[in-house]
């Protein structure tokens, strides 16, 4: 189905309720849909289980999410960093569970989900802390953790463009998770800069098909 | 409530039925052989998106004369055309992508089916037979949805639709609606529910048939 | 390392030796390295295990190699079809040794070869002959079977272009196996129809990344 | 043969000495920090290409004044240029690169490192410490060659290199090679080669360190 056309940010999240999983896009500001964000800060969902590389940085964006306490559990690689205070107060006081997942497990566990896989042995994190309660398992000589995909109900994505069918093209390292997050989400919101008629991306070119498209919408852009 | 018509669907009656229950806007995987013929009766408003798992969205029509196109066809090995919005993607990516469920509706043959939707189309199990499986097993369990086009008796006259299977399973409990020429099954909380019959009656196909029917 | 360029099929495929695996692309004849596989047969090379989709057909490529008994063992999804003969025979004669792999399985078991993961839950075969004797596990509710990944000494690939550090393009369907089995193998050989300077490729568009590939040959091309 | 300098090395030259290891025509992923600084010492000759996690191969420079883009940045999130041959892909693409073993080398900073190559980077272990991981676990099984840059001695005077990690292991005998301001040290059959001293005598850096040494 052609994915439905929003007409704002607030409009493309509306669906979101309360204890929902989201994956947000993005690694750094690359790629982050920041517009989103920020219409999902403003939509009150509560409760909610974000995965995303980060924790929110400084006062923007998924950082606000987590001082406002919407979050309830962070799936995530990397949630200490120099601006990430609005976590690290939520993690202290204890009001925020986080799951900590090395970052190529947390990228093959969001893909495994879209592609219908239920489960996968990764040397990734084996024999590490990160591991401890996980199924191990020696193969041909070398350790494997047993890791589960990451399914969601929604995905938050920024894209480059879009065509009407919701085929995407992302740019240079902004690409980042937006592709298997897209698949991995019962509903995949994603942002562009601009919309295209079927047939204004070449078919060779598509980085993301348009199956894996809920809802898009154009807010213009910087590039 | 059952449905009756007095003359048997013909194959191109019976594609056309299962087109006009394809959702409109839904994403399809036709199987080689008669499913491949439902292309032929979805209309444009549809917007039905074909998939072939050999790695296209935004499949058309087969492609004839100067339109050919060796290094664009469809699982059956076709040549085939791609319509405005169409993408690419390599053999993983496209079972991932029926794995996944993102298809809303494949469309297969059968060898026969079980009361719990149990799916055999892929081996006779005859003796000295070479064993070929290609993607039957990724679509029958892929889809949210799994329909079957078949002719409801094999030709010495027994029912393909069964209790138990007697064939080669192909998926567990995959299918949810069989199209016959006599008939359309729907398969849900492990009973067996008649849609129509087709030149048959609704006693006379449970005469015939080794499962408990129930009227739609 | 930039790739390889050979001069010539037989030259791309010098190195393979007696008892290689080889992963040969193509689906139907989209995508298959035609030459490659005609070079491979003059080269001598024998008691391979080779993976592709079907078993050859007609009078040409991997039949004639199953034709003249070079192949020990065949892992493949579909070996039976009205062409090939010369798979019928040496199969019934027990001169060959076939594993049959449900389509997307086969897909999925190269990708895990390429991505370093150990091992797969798929529910594709569960609860069918093709997976007698492998371990299965229910996950959800959902039945699954534990699949290994397919690694390989060669990959032969064909592909519309590559650029001097081995980026490639293909073309329609016929993209089909060709990036995965490049993941796969120990070296990746790929036909092409030219190969451009490094930069004649746009980043955006890269299908593999030329760090799979080890040698290129450029045959021309009919399109 | 153990070589010797009488000055210890400056992070430059640890940088240049690591540059110089790199094969010609590798792939290298140069982890956050000290590591990044490789790059600089790299010569076109040798035809290095360099990985970043966050999803493209070729590499350039970091990127000033109007070259920045803020969709273009490496796995420390600074901005970077692109090299003629580059590539973008997805997440899960880039990950599967290294963890299939794809890389040919990956330098890394390490808290601690054990006899054994178990590398210690990602984690104090410390009391009230967050925890982050990031891509080190992926970074130090995935390479064919796991390169460690670090002072050999904490502030506290004690050696990194030790018997077994009292940190929390990143990844388990990776480490084959690492870098120090007084030594290099080669990781290989269970035992630690001293390939060169700098400002430092063999007998007194086996004095400071609490594993075997074996002259190279």
């Amino acid at each position: 189905m052609a994915p439905r056309i929003a007409t704002s940010a607030a409009d493309a999240v509306a669906q979101i309720t309360d204890g929902s999983t989201v994956l947000i896009g993005g690694f750094g500001n690359a790629g982050q849909p920041m517009e989103l964000i920020d219409a999902l800060m403003e939509c009150g969902a509560t409760d909610l289980t974000v995965v995303n590389n980060n924790a929110g940085q400084a006062d923007a964006g998924l950082a606000l999410l987590i001082k406002e306490r919407r979050v309830k559990k962070i799936i995530c690689s990397f949630p200490r960093q120099s601006d990430s205070w609005h976590f690290d107060e939520a993690y202290r006081a204890g009001e925020i569970e986080l799951e900590l997942v090395p970052q190529g497990n947390l990228a093959e566990r969001i893909r495994a989900a879209g592609a219908g896989i239920g489960g996968f042995f990764t040397p990734t994190g084996y024999g590490t802390l990160l591991a401890e309660g996980k199924e191990t398992r020696v193969i041909d000589g070398r350790g494997y953790v047993l890791e589960s995909p990451i399914h969601a109900d929604f995905a938050l994505i920024k894209a480059l463009r879009a065509d009407s069918f919701g085929n995407l093209v992302y740019r240079k390292t902004a690409r980042n998770f937006g592709p298997i997050m897209a698949t991995a989400a019962a509903q995949a919101i994603v942002q562009v800069d601009e919309i295209v008629p079927a047939g204004g991306i070449d078919p060779e070119n598509v980085i993301t098909p348009g199956i894996y498209v809920d809802t898009v919408v154009a807010l213009g852009g910087s590039n | 409530m059952t449905t009756y018509t007095p003359e048997k669907l013909t194959r191109d009656e019976m594609a056309q039925q299962v087109a006009a229950d394809i959702p409109a806007g839904a994403f399809v995987n036709l199987g080689i052989g008669q499913p491949t013929n439902v292309s032929n009766f979805l209309t444009a408003d549809q917007g039905v998106t074909l998939h072939t798992e050999n790695g296209m969205l935004g499949m058309g029509p087969v492609a004839t004369g100067e339109d050919i196109d060796p290094d664009l066809i469809n699982a059956g090995k076709i040549p085939v055309t791609e319509l405005p919005g169409a993408s690419f993607f390599h053999h993983a990516d496209s079972f991932a992508m029926m794995r996944g469920g993102h298809l809303d509706v494949c469309v297969l043959g059968a060898f026969q089916i079980s009361e719990a939707g149990d799916l055999a189309n892929w081996h006779t199990g005859a003796e000295g037979a070479i064993p070929a499986v290609g993607g039957a097993m990724d679509l029958a369990i892929g889809a949210k949805q799994t329909w079957v086009m078949m002719s409801l008796f094999t030709k010495a006259g027994e029912s393909k639709l069964v209790k138990e299977l007697s064939y080669p399973v192909t998926g567990l409990g995959c299918v949810s609606r069989i199209y016959t020429e006599v008939a359309v099954f729907e398969l849900r909380d492990s009973k067996v529910f008649v849609r129509s019959t087709h030149g048959v009656s609704f006693e006379e196909l449970e005469a015939r048939i080794p499962v408990t029917l129930e009227r739609a």
